[in-house]
């Protein structure tokens, strides 16, 4: 099958680009054509290592970034899709969680750092226009995504 | 003649029949269709109390009656709801079931309305929005609520951004359950309503 | 006693409200059909209108109460005035050596009431449409003046009744001049705000113009102003472009000229139904560079030959 | 100027596109239901208002636990004593109670929920088991 | 020049959902625009987690009523995908078939309402009874006309039987020859092509920075189809080309989502001829094992994502849903930067949004 291998190739380089930027990489997360890859990085690493995916490997396209509360931590995933999807996956502690803006480098990327911060509670660190997207006006209590939130 | 109205009186929240019966719509009741038209031609009859001139009154207020019946205008607000219901009331507009043979016609301002048609579950944001259109609407004014979304909450009962379901928030006369309900099923409950206008 | 008849029943203010319902139910009809749909009752426009004058009437906040209550009465005096000067199946309230400028004139007043009608509102999509109304007004009413300017050059005279007359004994206007006909026809649908030129009005986006914040009896009144509106501009036309209420001098005048009416109302229908409503950017270009040098034409035409 | 004359018919043709459509509009009947007027016809597998066979009911409750919108509620006392409780106007019409329901008891049958201004005439205890 | 602040929505005639808009104008031209959303939003997710695996196929259903059946079928392949259960052949035809039917919903649905709002009421009359037929076909499937419940976990309800099956091709016949006519109409008719073209317009690199998919994008010259690049059972069997435009405005869309509905309807056909005969559905169990899946798919507005995380439970401990839409609505303001007050309401249907998708 040259289409596997082609797309297993795809998968090779980013792991390659990425190498000295990441925590691990495995593919980990069920889909349709195999599994797809999940590239865990450390924070601070994030914005280094979508700048290389945008500048050296062209890769445009990211469909969302999921949030996760796994108490005690909350974790972010960066869908991306060139020729296949992968994960970028960065772990935030539970209190406090701050995690810097990719906006410059993949402007479709705003309204979900939007969703994000609103239904989280994660500082997205330079978003130029940083408010909740969907929560309505005067929400009081905590983000809704979050544990601490939960009804009994 | 008129002045700006103020609502001070906000329609009491879900209740019994017999609850909801003295909020604005028992008033409007007790004054009968023809809200202004006729309250002031009351005050006239109240010191010589004419048979010919009430008579007439009946005949007008028949009249009148008749035409609100064949008249009228719907304006739709979507308070949350998943564009089903929406799209359904659009398809009554359509060809197949082309509700303009009974007088409805959608109207985009909330002043032209006489039924204010809602659809979905009520959410927070779009609560207060929703009573401002109510209130926008100039009497005599019908809601009806579209759809086991508004009716109820639906399958949306109990989330954490959802009011509930619109006779919460405003007065509701006519409820039609459905998910969505189907075109046939909007017109039933629409003629019913007009048919309660007697 | 005659006269106050023809005032007030026929061909006064009891014949053009029936007509005005009557014409607005085919119209709707028309349209209805050609959308593939059945369409409403015949008494449909008048449960509308019964309707609108016993529902409540709300003056919304910052608007001028007393202002927004006398301009919709204003244009239905003005378009009312008007029905006395046309002639309806040859029968005309009053008739005098001018009347078709009275006529335009008055006719004009209810674009300005409609202009105002928006600019005393506060809402934001009333002070836009009635904007947008005047700027239709002036692109769309040159053409139509220059247009019905045509026939009375032609019959060498200024009143309607004459220039029917004139018709009627010679040819049709629409026959000797298509253009000036088209154009008129044009002016016409931009004056009345009628569907491809309804961008003061148009519901995708300025809600209902400047209607928007009225309710009740004012928008009925408006509503019948508006009807009335055109009833009168497709009998002005009758009388300028298709000889008035004679045919052949055999057939009796009042079906003639209903007919005659009716086919202009459903040209009116079918272009409604035809065309996607233009930008106010793109009008005022078709009306400026498109019909009034073409109007120009028309009249210098006109003179050339007729003169 | 044949071919000036053809693109200005060519021009003529795309400014009235929708004429001829509108003319065959005009002499065809008109799609329209009669349906105000006269019965509804809906399709027979439309899935409509909840019914039950109340014979086949056991009062497992898999159908009100598997219900997205709590449209279903049982009430029980003993063991052979429930009451099964439908509202219609929570219920979704999505038909999954009928999925759920392993003795092919509840079903959806095609007529849709008349409206109403009350809401509690809606409700129907769909099965009363009392004890033999 | 008199600077205006225009209001639209949430309720306006021209939103059939609330979404506010605030436009500021110059004269009559937009100079700025802001967006609130949010009107819409239910807390789906966050009610996907308390609600119970089979639950929430209903609850997801009912994210968009237009796309309804896409949104289930996508969270079903994720549930799937973590049970480690292949669906069988005939579920995947079936649901392919809603798939493409409810994609000619869609945009048949969408050409009415921008044909509504450029006031050619004719068209959305037209285009809204043709609809009409791919509903009565939807409903014979499924027994509803817009919300279907046909997927379970592990497969589909309803059948095809062959008497049904001749009948459906008879309506897609009338459904070809009156799409066709509505193709040409936006190819030929010249007051729709006077407001569209040039309207929101844009640029094939504004598109890959703003993420955006779907038939917004494709009419841009971004070739991108999930049911193509992603192929699943029947897609990876059947062949169908993907249309494109690098136009960029809205007419260019109208051309992309017609000519989208025409090849549907061959897919619909071939979809049926090639349906093959065998079980609909397989067994599941109601706990899903823990682990991740994603699952894409095709939906009428561009890649529809579903993320599904499950804890062992019988309840997802995670549900996240990226809906087409919100792309389109970050490229809004750039759209609408520049255009008359008249195009405002082109230019927002020309996107084909879905508030009730990108809220949730």
């Amino acid at each position: 099958m040259s289409d596997t291998s082609r797309l297993n190739a795809t998968y090779d380089r980013i792991v390659c680009a990425l190498a000295g930027l990441c925590l691990s990489a495995e593919t980990r997360i069920k889909s349709a054509p195999g599994d797809e890859l999940v590239i865990r990085l450390p924070v601070e690493n994030l914005r280094a290592a979508v700048a290389v995916l945008v500048n050296q490997l062209g890769v445009t396209h990211l469909t969302t970034i999921t949030g996760e509360d796994l108490t005690p931590e909350l974790t972010l995933k960066y869908h991306f899709w060139q020729e296949r999807g992968f994960t970028l996956e960065v772990e935030l502690p539970g209190e406090a969680p701050v995690v810097a803006t990719i906006v410059d480098l993949v402007p479709g990327a705003a309204l979900y750092e939007r969703e994000v911060y609103g239904m989280f509670g994660i500082a997205v660190e330079g978003h130029p226009d940083l408010q909740p997207l969907l929560l309505p006006d005067g929400w009081e209590g905590p983000p809704p995504l979050r544990k601490e939130g939960d009804r009994d | 003649m008129e002045q700006t109205r103020t609502y001070d009186r906000l329609p009491t929240p879900r209740g019994t029949k017999m609850q909801r019966e003295e909020g604005p719509k028992a008033c409007r009741k007790s004054l009968g269709p023809g809200a202004e038209g006729s309250s002031r031609q009351q005050i006239a009859g109240d010191s010589r109390t004419e048979p010919t001139k009430r008579r007439l009154q009946r005949y007008v207020d028949a009249v009148v009656r008749w035409a609100r019946r064949k008249s009228p205008w719907i304006l739709h607000y979507n308070s949350g709801g998943c564009n089903g219901c929406d799209i359904e009331i659009l398809a009554t507009l359509t060809p197949r079931y082309d509700v303009e043979r009974l007088g409805i016609l959608k109207e985009g301002s909330p002043r032209h309305a006489d039924i204010l048609l809602c659809t979905g579950p009520v959410t927070l944001q779009s609560r207060d929005r929703l009573r401002r259109i109510y209130e926008q609407m100039p009497e005599p004014k019908w809601v009806v609520s579209v759809g086991t979304c508004s009716c109820s909450g639906g399958v949306f009962k109990g989330a954490i951004n959802v009011v509930g379901s619109v006779d919460q928030v405003v007065p509701v006369d006519m409820y039609i359950p459905g998910c969505p309900c189907r075109p046939e099923a909007i017109i039933d409950g629409l003629a019913q309503l007009l048919r309660s206008i007697e | 006693m005659n006269a106050l008849i023809k005032m007030l029943i026929f061909p006064g203010f009891g014949f053009l409200f029936i007509a005005a319902l009557a014409f607005d139910w085919i119209d709707r009809r028309m349209i209805a059909r050609f959308h593939g749909r059945v369409g409403p009752p015949w008494y449909q426009p008048l449960a509308d209108f019964i309707k609108l004058l016993a529902k409540e009437d709300v003056v919304a906040e910052g608007t001028h109460g007393l202002a927004a209550a006398a301009l919709p009465i204003v244009s239905l005096t003005a378009v009312m005035t008007a029905s006395l000067y046309i002639p309806v199946g040859g029968i005309v309230g009053a008739s005098f050596e001018g009347d078709l400028i009275v006529v335009l004139f008055l006719l004009a007043l209810p674009a300005l009431a409609y202009f105002l009608a928006g600019w005393i509102s506060a809402g934001v999509y009333s002070v836009l449409g009635g904007h947008r109304s005047l700027l239709q007004y002036f692109s769309c009413e040159v053409p139509f003046l220059m247009a019905v300017t045509c026939p009375a050059i032609l019959a060498g005279s200024w009143s309607i009744n004459e220039i029917s007359n004139f018709q009627a004994q010679t040819a049709w206007s629409a026959l000797t001049q298509p253009l000036g006909f088209i154009l008129a026809l044009i002016g016409l649908i931009g004056k009345l705000k009628r569907d491809p030129l309804d961008i003061p009005k148009a519901k995708s986006e300025v809600v209902a113009g400047p209607l928007t914040d009225f309710s009740g009896r004012k928008l009925a009144l408006w509503h019948l102003t508006m009807n009335m509106q055109t009833v009168l501009g497709i009998f002005l036309l009758v009388n300028l472009f298709f000889g008035g209420s004679r045919f052949f001098n055999r057939v009796p005048a009042l079906p003639v000229f209903g007919l005659k009416s009716v086919a202009i109302l459903l040209m009116l229908s079918t272009a409604s139904a035809l065309y996607a409503r233009l930008r106010i950017d793109q009008l005022m270009d078709l009306g400026w560079r498109i019909l009034a040098p073409l109007a120009l034409i028309q009249i210098l035409a006109t003179l050339w030959i007729g003169g | 100027m044949i071919r000036t004359a053809s693109t200005l018919l060519e021009n003529l043709k795309t400014l009235a596109y929708l004429l001829p459509q509108l003319g065959r509009a005009l002499v065809t009947r008109p799609e329209t239901v009669r349906f105000p007027f006269a019965p509804p016809v809906i399709p027979k597998g439309y899935r409509g208002r909840v019914e039950i066979h109340p014979e086949k009911c056991h009062g497992c409750g898999l159908c009100v636990r598997d219900c997205p919108a709590f449209a279903l509620e049982l009430q029980r006392e003993e063991l052979n004593t429930f009451k099964l409780i439908y509202y219609p106007e929570r219920c979704a019409y999505c038909g999954q109670c009928e999925v759920s329901c392993t003795f092919g008891a509840i079903y959806q049958t095609n007529e849709f929920v008349h409206g109403t201004d009350d809401l509690a005439q809606l409700v129907v205890t769909l099965v009363d088991r009392k004890p033999a | 020049m008199t600077k205006t602040v225009i209001p639209i929505g949430p309720q306006h005639p021209l939103l059939k959902e609330p979404l506010a808009f605030q436009i500021m104008l110059e004269g009559e031209r937009v100079t700025d625009s802001t967006m609130r959303m949010g009107y819409v939003h239910r807390g789906i997710e966050r009610l996907c987690q308390e609600r119970t695996f089979i639950q929430n196929i209903h609850l997801v259903e009912r994210v968009c009523g237009i796309c309804s059946h896409v949104h289930a079928m996508t969270y079903c392949r994720a549930v799937e995908l973590l049970l480690g259960i292949n669906v069988p052949p005939r579920a995947a035809y079936l649901r392919a078939l809603l798939c493409e039917l409810e994609r000619i919903h869609s945009h048949l649905l969408w050409l009415g309402v921008l044909a509504r709002n450029v006031g050619l009421d004719t068209i959305f009359m037209y285009a809204w009874r043709d609809r009409e037929v791919a509903l009565d076909i939807m409903e014979a499937l499924s027994g509803g006309r817009v919300s279907h419940a046909v997927n379970i976990i592990g497969g589909v309800r309803s059948d095809v039987t062959p008497e049904q099956r001749e009948e459906i091709l008879e309506q897609l016949t009338t459904l070809d020859r009156q799409v066709n006519w509505l193709l040409g109409v936006v190819e030929h008719e010249r007051s729709l092509q006077t407001r569209t073209k040039g309207v929101g317009l844009l640029s094939l690199q504004q598109v890959r920075r703003y993420c955006v998919v779907g038939p917004v994008a494709r009419a841009s010259g971004l070739d991108a189809d999930m049911r193509r690049d992603e192929p699943r059972t029947p897609y990876d069997r059947l062949s169908f080309n993907v249309p494109m435009h690098t136009a960029g405005d809205v007419w260019a869309r109208t051309l992309v989502r017609m000519q989208e509905t025409l090849i549907s309807v061959e897919l619909c056909r071939d979809i049926l001829k090639e349906m093959p005969e065998g079980p609909l559905a397989v067994r599941a169990p109601r706990r899903v094992p823990p682990g991740e899946a994603i699952s894409r798919s095709e939906a009428p507005r561009g890649e529809l994502f579903y993320y599904v995380r499950s804890d062992g439970s019988d309840t997802p401990a995670r549900v996240k849903i990226r809906t087409p839409t919100l792309p389109s609505l970050l490229t809004l303001p750039q759209q609408l930067k520049g255009v008359t007050m008249a195009d405002v309401s082109v230019v927002l249907s020309g996107v084909d949004l879905c508030i009730a998708c990108a809220d949730r």
